[in-house]
């Protein structure tokens, strides 16, 4: 083990991009384990809300839990992230608790914002993460902003952050993407084309994939299945590793479906029954787990146990969640102006290529 | 509030029915566009689906995809889409799908279209409608009140009504305007508000407020989401208020609103967006500058604190004005 | 003559991109003309300026008049224009005579908007052009607005509009594209590249030319010398025709360089003298007299004529135009909101294809 | 006003020169950039050509082309991008080259730098420059003010300085602050207003208003453009006329403002911009409703019209207010 481990080391430095495998057996234990847990999390809010316990709307990634999580792995601990609402694999890659996942659906005090701020607009400060703003794609200038700063230091750290195809229609995505391409900025574009923005088919949102534009930006565009986790990956971390070096910015298209509503309120039934049909059979869940019992040599009973050991994760992370009090209405009135300045924390790296790179300045070198 | 109701809807013709604020605005919207084939829709996910309120359920089976236009994801490309079919000779009605979105289509309205009759001469006859408001746990991006905003902006005009009967009336007329105009209808009153509304033909004019109630020891003005709460403390109280309600921002009643300051020399001026240079400065301004002799309490603002709308129903609830902090505020201008 | 003409109609009808001739010597006599016209009107405001009768700041279009005038003479009456900064010469085509352009500036009664709007912000709507605001490219929209109307509406219309390289960097830009893409409307987009956006040069402006960017909207781009008036009015002939026909929006890029500073104030120092040097023997005007004399069989003196018939209405517009009153104060405070709505009009169409198409709809039987 | 000046400027360590107010800007941004690396610009042709306004001629030359970032012409961009280096330690100071602008980048600075903070307890310290006013023929699109629509966004400072030594104190503490910081140079003063400034380090704090000249009988609030008039005014009719220079909008100073207003019972407030919902409409709220027992007159305000700024000369002085105005006001509230 030892010495693969160390060629594999070896190997990652020398081709990230090439044949050899980026990942180790654990790696893609956590792979399983972070959509598993996504999907398990998700589900559990949505019991919560239909029990009325989260106010306002509800909101998830069923379906599309490959592309948060396989791109989120690729980052280091000194990388930033500015993550959306179809994103939550991204959230606990980097280190966000599904305790205070849910009880930021629910407003409680424990929550990522206290309150502040509800549903999936959160984003933990300590782990190198932005949250969201309604306004898409706003995110794509602050993590164009986030490079910047990078770029400037001359720190080799990247900036992530996601966005759907439905947002690519926005003057702000185009403003990004034109800046990144202009200063060739460490940041990586993950374009989830989930077929539809809301109920809008793609036909309604764009005449031509926008993905066919990164290159009119000046960079590279890319083109995975979205629902095959270890793909996602891979192009993720040539990306950052493109990013890294001072390569500039990639754009990343990510093929893949909206299996819920757009928010629990909706029944999709704009959506014909054989394409949710289709797209059922490409579950990256199941599909992974195929995988790895298939052509990695996990065992059935494995699988079983980290599935297992997820759901008790989130029944007792609901447990926590449902105790934690609400926020006191004097909270209200605090925090719309900062006293003082206070730089963002590091977020988990659980690739373990992190852990066998430490101190060789690849988690950016940045603050930690 | 019935009775103002009763009086308001005799001036239509048709039958009365009950309706929602919701319901009245689709079918303003509906007749509208039955009436005047130069009227057409265009917002996100308004087609098929009838919009994210379903305020245009069943439009595109009645007027098809080309009346009923699913836009993309693009803000200013909607209200500038707008300000060119309107110099066409079209009547775009533009939906936000959160008031909140229209700071992404600012540029067009305050700068395109807001100026350009002044400017050319060229009119612009386009509607924004911006479901707004908070209340039900929306978060600081689905729950603004963004009226004042506009208020500074010569050229636009804004409506607000607070009443179905209103709601109808006032887009029968912002439809027929020759300007743009800002449509703030009120996500909170949507199915919570309803009114007996007349079938048909139903106008409302811009620029007149309505006085939703009588009274002579006390005025609160009030518009949009704070009139129903208004008329509920007056009842409770027991005591001699008169409520008025706006409804029209741009072109603002200010006949009506020094009268009533006058009658009364004590007014309350409520609203649900913040304070700072909110309508109610200007209220408040208007009425200290012109009705300064007839004053015998200073005017009083209730409106939200001036913080971003919170998510968690406790921090929200501290943040939006409630019925109980201007039944309070009414006493201490009673007894003063 | 006449038959030549007759077939030259049918030619253009049958074949308005093709090989045989477009332009009528008459037509080729008024794109030098338009062109002179401009070019006269913008030196004799910058006297003006000069003299201190313009107040405010002072822009021109030196340089780029093949641009504008050979654009807008691809136009029919009915159809639609919004015209930029650079493009007096598309305002001269449409029926905007020059002493009312220089009342403008001056900001006289007699100018365009009476005072209310300065330089290059207006727009005559009795000749059925939507005035420039500053923002830029926000007319971009705003003629996809025209266009849809028209396309609503059934009408073979057209709605024209421009814009500079580096306004494409502009969200606006973005929006108006992909929504002009996604319906196919009937609007033609000419990009002026005249190599600066104020003092900035194209490479920080965007990391590739915009008009590779028109396939990725899902239409025609085009790229044309901007200083050759006749293959402006080329392209731009079968852009309208191809809009006019159902057949959705073209992007025409014209290559130019801006000859003068953005504005009067600036003395482009940022620009290298060869570069200029270079640009300067591409005059449009210069070569497209020596093409008149060389190839279509212009006399010298046919041309000096033309040439001195320009200056005099320069001469008698600029009397005309001082002899206009200042604004009354009191209309400063008229005209915000509109009584009532009034159609724009159609402007003058001066190609001959238009007097010989009288009747046959290609005006787009729109309000005429 | 200059022996308020000294008063001032007393603050500063260094020797004192006088300086235009455009200088005074210049002097603030560069020694800023030198005491911290982390500061740095971003605008549109702010590098070698210097800024439209030539702010920062020079900067290139001497911070070079990563401190003194030519931006595209894309403000969402420029502010959103503003935002995310903050965030990363640095401390952006963008360019607006109007103020008008500002509505192209208007949805990430309501919605993205000014709410950050109280969502997510981060920190966005920045500075959008604001080149803004008329008085020049700049016509509706380069003459605009538009502070009142920061003023209802909770979460944006805004500061409009009227002095040469409070152009670089407050532009100095702005960049120092952690917030996003509106800060409107008025263009229209950039030259023609010098003033007495000390070299090197010089910050006036944000928040607090500077009474400009003292007085008992009224009370004239202005701030930016209408601060100098006000002073000439009151020099002119020899009145016992204070002035009170407010400096920042927000935060604003609300106990200068009304102990002014509670000593003098007479108030005029006076700004370029709009007045419906402006910033005087606040001031002047505020006022009936804290000093009301104080006030001898009713607070008028003086403002520009609530139309767009005309480009013609007579039409633009017709529209914005004059020193004439001023005075008439002046004396309407003395004789009232
Ligand atoms: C600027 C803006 N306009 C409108 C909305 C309302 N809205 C919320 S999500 C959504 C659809 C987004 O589609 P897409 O970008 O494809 O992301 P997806 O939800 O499919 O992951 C819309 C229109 C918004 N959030 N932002
Ligand atoms: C949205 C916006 N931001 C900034 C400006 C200020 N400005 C006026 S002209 C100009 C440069 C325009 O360059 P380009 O689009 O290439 O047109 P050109 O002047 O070169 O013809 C700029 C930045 C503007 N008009 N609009
Ligand atoms: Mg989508
Ligand atoms: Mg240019």
């Amino acid at each position: 083990m030892e010495t693969s481990v160390a060629s594999a080391v070896v190997d990652r430095r020398a081709n990230p991009s090439g044949e050899r495998d980026l990942l180790e057996r654990a790696d893609r234990r956590e792979l399983l384990r972070y959509m598993a847990l996504m999907r398990a999390s998700e589900e559990r809010a949505i019991t919560l809300y239909r029990q009325g316990k989260i106010p306002g709307s509800f909101y998830d990634g069923c379906g599309q839990e490959a592309i948060s999580v396989g791109a989120a792995f690729a980052l280091a601990p000194a990388d930033r992230a500015c993550i959306l609402h179809r994103d939550l694999g991204a959230h606990l890659v980097r280190g966000v608790t599904p305790d205070r996942y849910l009880a930021n659906y629910m407003g409680r005090a424990g929550g990522v914002t206290g309150g502040k701020d509800g549903n999936m607009h959160f984003g933990d400060r300590r782990l190198g993460c932005v949250g969201m703003v309604s306004m898409l794609p706003d995110m794509a200038s602050v993590a164009c902003g986030l490079a910047l700063a990078m770029k400037m230091r001359g720190e080799p750290r990247v900036a992530m952050t996601f966005f759907g195809e439905g947002s690519t229609a926005n003057g702000q995505w185009h403003e990004a993407m034109n800046f990144a391409g202009i200063h060739e900025l460490p940041v990586v574009f993950v374009l989830e084309n989930n077929r539809f923005a809301y109920s809008t088919p793609n036909e309604l949102e764009f005449a031509v994939d926008p993905v066919e534009r990164a290159r009119t930006y000046g960079f590279v565009g890319v083109v995975v299945d979205g629902n095959d986790v270890e793909a996602v990956f891979r192009a993720a971390t040539e990306a950052v590793e493109r990013a890294r070096s001072g390569a500039g910015p990639t754009l990343i298209e990510c093929q893949t479906m909206r299996m819920h509503g757009h928010g629990a309120h909706d029944d999709m039934s704009y959506v014909p029954a054989e394409m949710r049909a289709e797209w059922a059979r490409r579950d990256p869940i199941e599909r992974y787990r195929s995988t790895l019992l298939e052509e990695h040599g996990f065992s059935a009973d494995e699988i079983e146990e980290i599935l297992s050991a997820v759901s008790d994760e989130v029944a007792a992370a609901a447990e926590k969640a449902l105790a934690f009090p609400m926020p006191e209405p004097a909270a209200a009135f605090e925090g719309v102006f900062a006293e003082e300045f206070e730089p963002l924390g590091d977020g988990s790296a659980p690739w373990s290529r992190w852990a066998h790179a430490n101190g060789d300045g690849a988690n950016g070198g940045g603050p930690s | 509030m019935s009775a103002v109701e009763t009086r308001e809807t005799t001036q239509g013709q048709g039958a009365i029915r009950e309706l929602t604020y919701l319901e009245a605005i689709s079918e303003a919207l509906r007749e509208e566009m039955r009436r005047d084939p130069a009227v057409f829709c265009l917002g996100q996910d308004i087609g098929a689906f009838g919009g994210a309120f379903k305020v245009t359920d069943g439009f595109y089976e009645e007027f098809g995809p080309q009346r009923v236009l699913d836009a993309p994801l693009a803000e200013s490309a909607i209200i500038g889409a707008a300000v060119g079919a309107a110099i066409e000779g079209m009547r775009p009605v533009c939906e936000m799908q959160f008031a909140d979105f229209i700071a992404c289509g600012f540029d067009q309205l305050v700068n395109v279209a807001a100026k350009m009759h002044y400017r050319q001469g060229i009119a612009v006859p386009m509607v924004v409608r911006l479901p707004s408001g908070g209340g039900f746990s929306g978060g600081p991006f689905h729950s603004q009140n963004p009226e004042a905003w506009f208020l500074q902006v010569p050229g636009l005009k804004v409506v607000a009504p607070a009443t179905a009967a209103d709601a109808k009336g006032l887009l029968a007329s912002a439809i027929r305007d020759s300007n743009p105009v800002c449509f703030l209808e009120h996500k909170g009153m949507y199915r919570s508000v309803r009114g007996d509304v007349p079938e048909g033909e139903y106008v409302v004019p811009l620029g007149s407020a309505r006085v939703a109630r009588e009274g002579a020891e006390l005025t609160v003005i009030a518009y949009g989401s704070t009139v129903a709460p208004a008329l509920q403390v007056a009842e409770e109280l027991g005591e001699d208020i008169e409520v008025l309600d706006l409804r029209s921002l741009c072109p603002l009643d200010t006949g009506s609103i020094l009268a009533s300051a006058r009658k009364t020399g004590k007014v309350l001026v409520a609203h649900e967006a913040g304070q700072t240079c909110g309508a109610g400065a200007e209220v408040a301004a208007l009425i200290a500058a012109e009705a300064f002799e007839d004053l015998d309490a200073p005017v009083r603002r209730l409106t939200a604190a001036d913080v971003p709308v919170p998510f968690s129903p406790p921090l929200e609830q501290a943040v939006l004005p409630q019925a109980e902090d201007m039944k309070e505020a009414c006493r201490e201008l009673l007894a003063y």
